[in-house]
């Protein structure tokens, strides 16, 4: 595994710098530089919304933050939570006086950080409230919902949460938008080839040139299975399938779909699995609303994609569309 | 004699140079349960324990209190996370006073073990630090000097290690391969034991 | 060089449909559907602009049709040049009646099919330019500068070339204007990893697990040096000396940069390097404009990186601001 | 007997056979100095011109034109684009006739290999397709019938690829490294040799 980094020390803090460098819209700030925020500030009465957790996964977390989408990011070191004081600088940084979200993946080292962080502003007077990505099917079963990790799914989260911020919505409202987009979204990974965590001496799984894995998690996780490399299109249809077994109750027939690159997975392979998504889905009687094609939730170099589905509502849908601009993905 | 900080400074230095080797053991633990940082995070929370200078400081709780805030500043990691939530409780037990009998050790271990189950929200038996740490402090309980603290620690480790291999993990990211984990050491726990081995086999 | 594929021979046709079923603002047209065209047509009255290469570069070439960029595209197959055929079509396709420029990268094939494709079309009464990309600084010696490939620099041809068309610019001011952006283009590129093009055994080159290889083109043709793999750092130095040694004559002190992904190097590192490239660019008296960086010009699967500054004069600095706006990048 | 569309549909069939072991070699040869393409290309190249009925076609050049046209709708790739070249030059010379006797090959080459020239620039010595197509026309000067093509044709190829295998790359994507091409054979020329010699080899 070969990387063009220079000390693995200096990974993420080198990182930050020349992601804050090349975008004038994020700014560095916090303990230890360890916050991304938006560079105007947080917007006076508005619900703010944080997010956070390990490095390594560009275009998440700190690639987010903008109007429309969260408002900082507290951001660890390569798959560790970021620390307690980094949360709590990130919960300050989006606060424009009306209460914050805590929108994040499931991990226990982010859940730790994030609720000491909450214990400790709270206690200031700080109105707060927590949504977790738990949209990864394959970590836990559908009775364990709220046990399962937050993978690419939580986009939308920020999505459809960022919009309804900005309409000027309380904290609960804004709570309960991102709790909806949560519970309506459902994503499973698959993965050729492993990353490895700068510094390490050894890739973070191994795997057999002639096989596959489905169901690993974004820090690669073990999957469902092991076995020999299929084609794209069966690919599809399984991770297809597997989503439509959990549509969520009263969903109706438009769905946002996302096909993610874990890292190294070129477009090329993306469409021709986008291409076969969206005739299963078409088939099965949902109408796709806003596609997203590309890398949005990586895992550093891992060969891989995951496949997210959105169940949308009008609601949603209206706040999906709403305007929102981040250095990775712009809407309207 | 009791336990003042040189014992803590001297363990945090053994503890660092311990992770030299044992920084990729557990990477290669945790990345077949989990995601692989194990080592390189206790490496670096360890490097900046190892960096606080408690030279002038006598107070238990204070130096304790420092430890745990490198270890916050360093990671977020759960481990780490929990690491510095053990160090903390037993800090505020230890605050104003230079000297703990060595006796003291497993009621404040024990303390240190119940703030990391609230926090973490493992059970005991889930085969995670939380069973080395809960190990050791039952098997300090009437040990009142330190040759006996060292060797008892030792081997409570040791035998947690042997007891929990051939258990499911039931927390954490590991908990999804619960049958996988089966025959394989926490890294949680086996970074526990190591460092407790590192700590109490030299003199402290 | 595992894939995420259906059968090798349906590689282009497939990515092609998925393209446009994610994008519904690019239409597949021209004959065996090898051209990618703007959905809602050629305008009239502007000059068109028109591109085309080999499949394996997404987002190149046709993920830069759209307003203030190119209007349609012929795409051949991995590494081929476009046909004939498909290179007429998609003359027609941006035709507006004010004549077409061809903007392609400088490669054997695509230059005689767009050459004989302008051949027949001009019988017929089209008035046609030619500009070709020739950033590549590593492909042939600065005497020989028209014989260089074009590689990523071409996005700045694209971004200038298309905004001047946009203004109703003449067909003789719009070539000029891509002339200018490609003669104040330099591109350098390395690679960690090589790709394999679908249905080929082998990759399309080899190189040790410690080594890299400078000065690499984007189908993998030989570099300059092959060797250890150096800090990110060494390499951005090497990067920056090499295109600013090269600096055209008269330009000025404003660039704007394009840190790519050849496809598997993943925003973390191209940003590590970008930090790096920012600060030498500094320290030589440069100010950095609009950078850019990501995936902009790829080889599917290949690792690696190039660096390409555009170095700018006023006009191309305002052109370079203007509105545009396709899948893969949007200005204003 | 001279040449009629039965031999050229039964030349098609034998090149078009020959890709199945030649396609990998020729991506290989091309990895080695280009983009590793020309045997992927040949093979969709063949494989569109095998798909060609020939049936009721008498004209040489009417069928050549049928091979021209399939081969650039296979491909836009630099040799793809030669050969649909060389082969529309050929047609239009033949067009109308439905013979066209052995000794008229040479001079038929000859403006096939200077359509080449023209529209790719390579000049001969650049050691390309262009110095096979050029030995080969040169070889057939003064051959009257099959036999005697047949043999010509197939040592004329060998020999150029000797000839040129310790000459640089002067063209195409090999000109970049005339050094490492020395005592490599070109892709194209490589192809040209192959199949000239599929189709030479068993009786057409
Ligand atoms: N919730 C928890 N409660 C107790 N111990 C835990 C918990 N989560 C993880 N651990 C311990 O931490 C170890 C993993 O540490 P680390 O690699 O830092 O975790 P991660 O990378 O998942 O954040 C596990 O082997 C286990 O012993
Ligand atoms: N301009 C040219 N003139 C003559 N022959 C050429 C030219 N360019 C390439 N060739 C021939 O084509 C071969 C490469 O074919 P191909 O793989 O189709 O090219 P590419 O992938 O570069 O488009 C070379 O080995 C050479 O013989
Ligand atoms: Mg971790
Ligand atoms: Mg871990
Ligand atoms: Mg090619
Ligand atoms: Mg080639």
């Amino acid at each position: 595994m070969k990387k063009l980094i220079n000390d693995p020390a200096h990974y993420v803090d080198e990182m930050l710098d020349g992601l804050c460098a090349a975008h004038p819209s994020l700014t560095r700030d916090g303990p230890a530089g360890r916050v991304i925020r938006r560079t105007e500030g947080a917007r006076a009465g508005k619900v703010g919304i944080v997010t956070g957790g390990g490095s390594g996964h560009l275009p998440l977390f700190t690639g987010y933050v903008g109007p429309g989408l969260v408002d900082a990011c507290s951001i660890g070191n390569v798959f560790e939570g970021p620390t307690v004081d980094s949360c709590m600088a990130a919960i300050k940084a989006a606060d424009g006086g009306r209460g914050v979200l805590r929108l994040y993946g499931n991990y226990g080292g982010d859940r730790m950080n994030f609720d000491m962080a909450g214990e400790f502003l709270e206690d200031d007077g700080l109105e707060l409230s927590t949504v977790l990505g738990t949209d990864d099917i394959a970590s836990a079963a559908p009775e364990e919902r709220s046990k399962r990790r937050g993978v690419a799914g939580i986009v939308y989260a920020y999505k459809i949460a960022g919009a309804r911020a900005d309409e000027g919505a309380s904290l609960a409202e804004v709570t309960a938008a991102a709790a909806k987009a949560v519970e309506r979204t459902r994503t499973i990974g698959c993965a050729l080839a492993p990353c490895q965590i700068p510094g390490a001496a050894e890739p973070s799984f191994r795997i057999a040139p002639s096989e596959m894995e489905m169901g690993i998690g974004i820090h690669g996780e073990p999957g469902i299975w092991r076995d020999t490399l299929k084609p794209a299109d069966a690919v599809a249809d399984e991770m297809v399938d597997r989503l439509l077994a959990e549509r969520p109750e009263g969903s109706g027939h438009r769905v946002s779909v996302l096909v993610n690159s874990l890292g190294a997975t070129p477009l090329e392979e993306l469409f021709i699995l986008y291409r076969r998504i969206a005739e299963r889905l078409d088939k099965a009687g949902l109408a796709v609303v806003q596609p997203l094609v590309g890398p949005f939730v990586t895992s550093m170099e891992m060969a891989g994609v995951s496949l997210s589905l959105c169940f949308l509502d009008d609601k949603m849908e209206r706040l999906l569309a709403a305007p929102a601009s981040c250095p990775f993905w712009r809407v309207g | 004699m009791n336990l003042t900080v040189t014992h803590i400074a001297a363990g945090v230095a053994l503890a660092h140079a311990r992770m030299k080797t044992l920084e990729q053991e557990l990477n290669v633990a945790d990345s077949r349960l989990g995601d692989g940082d194990t080592g390189g995070m206790l490496r670096r929370v360890l490097d900046l324990m190892a960096e606080q200078r408690m030279d002038g400081i006598d107070d238990v709780g204070v130096s304790l209190g420092i430890l745990a805030k490198a270890a916050a500043a360093a990671t977020g990691s759960s481990l780490g996370t929990l690491l510095a939530t053990g160090l903390l409780t037993m800090s505020k037990r230890t605050k104003g006073r230079t000297e703990i009998p060595w006796s003291e050790l497993a009621p404040l271990l024990e303390q240190a073990r119940d703030a990391v189950m609230a926090r973490g929200g493992a059970k005991l038996g889930d085969k995670t630090v939380v069973d080395a740490l809960d190990a050791v402090s039952s098997a300090l309980a009437g040990a009142g000097d330190q040759a006996g603290v060292r060797a008892r620690a030792v081997a409570a480790c040791d035998e947690a290690l042997v007891r929990f291999r051939n258990e499911p993990c039931r927390m954490g990211r590991a908990r999804m391969y619960a049958d996988k984990s089966i025959g394989m050491d926490d890294p949680g726990m086996l970074a526990f034991a190591r460092l407790t081995e590192s700590v109490c086999r030299r003199g402290t």
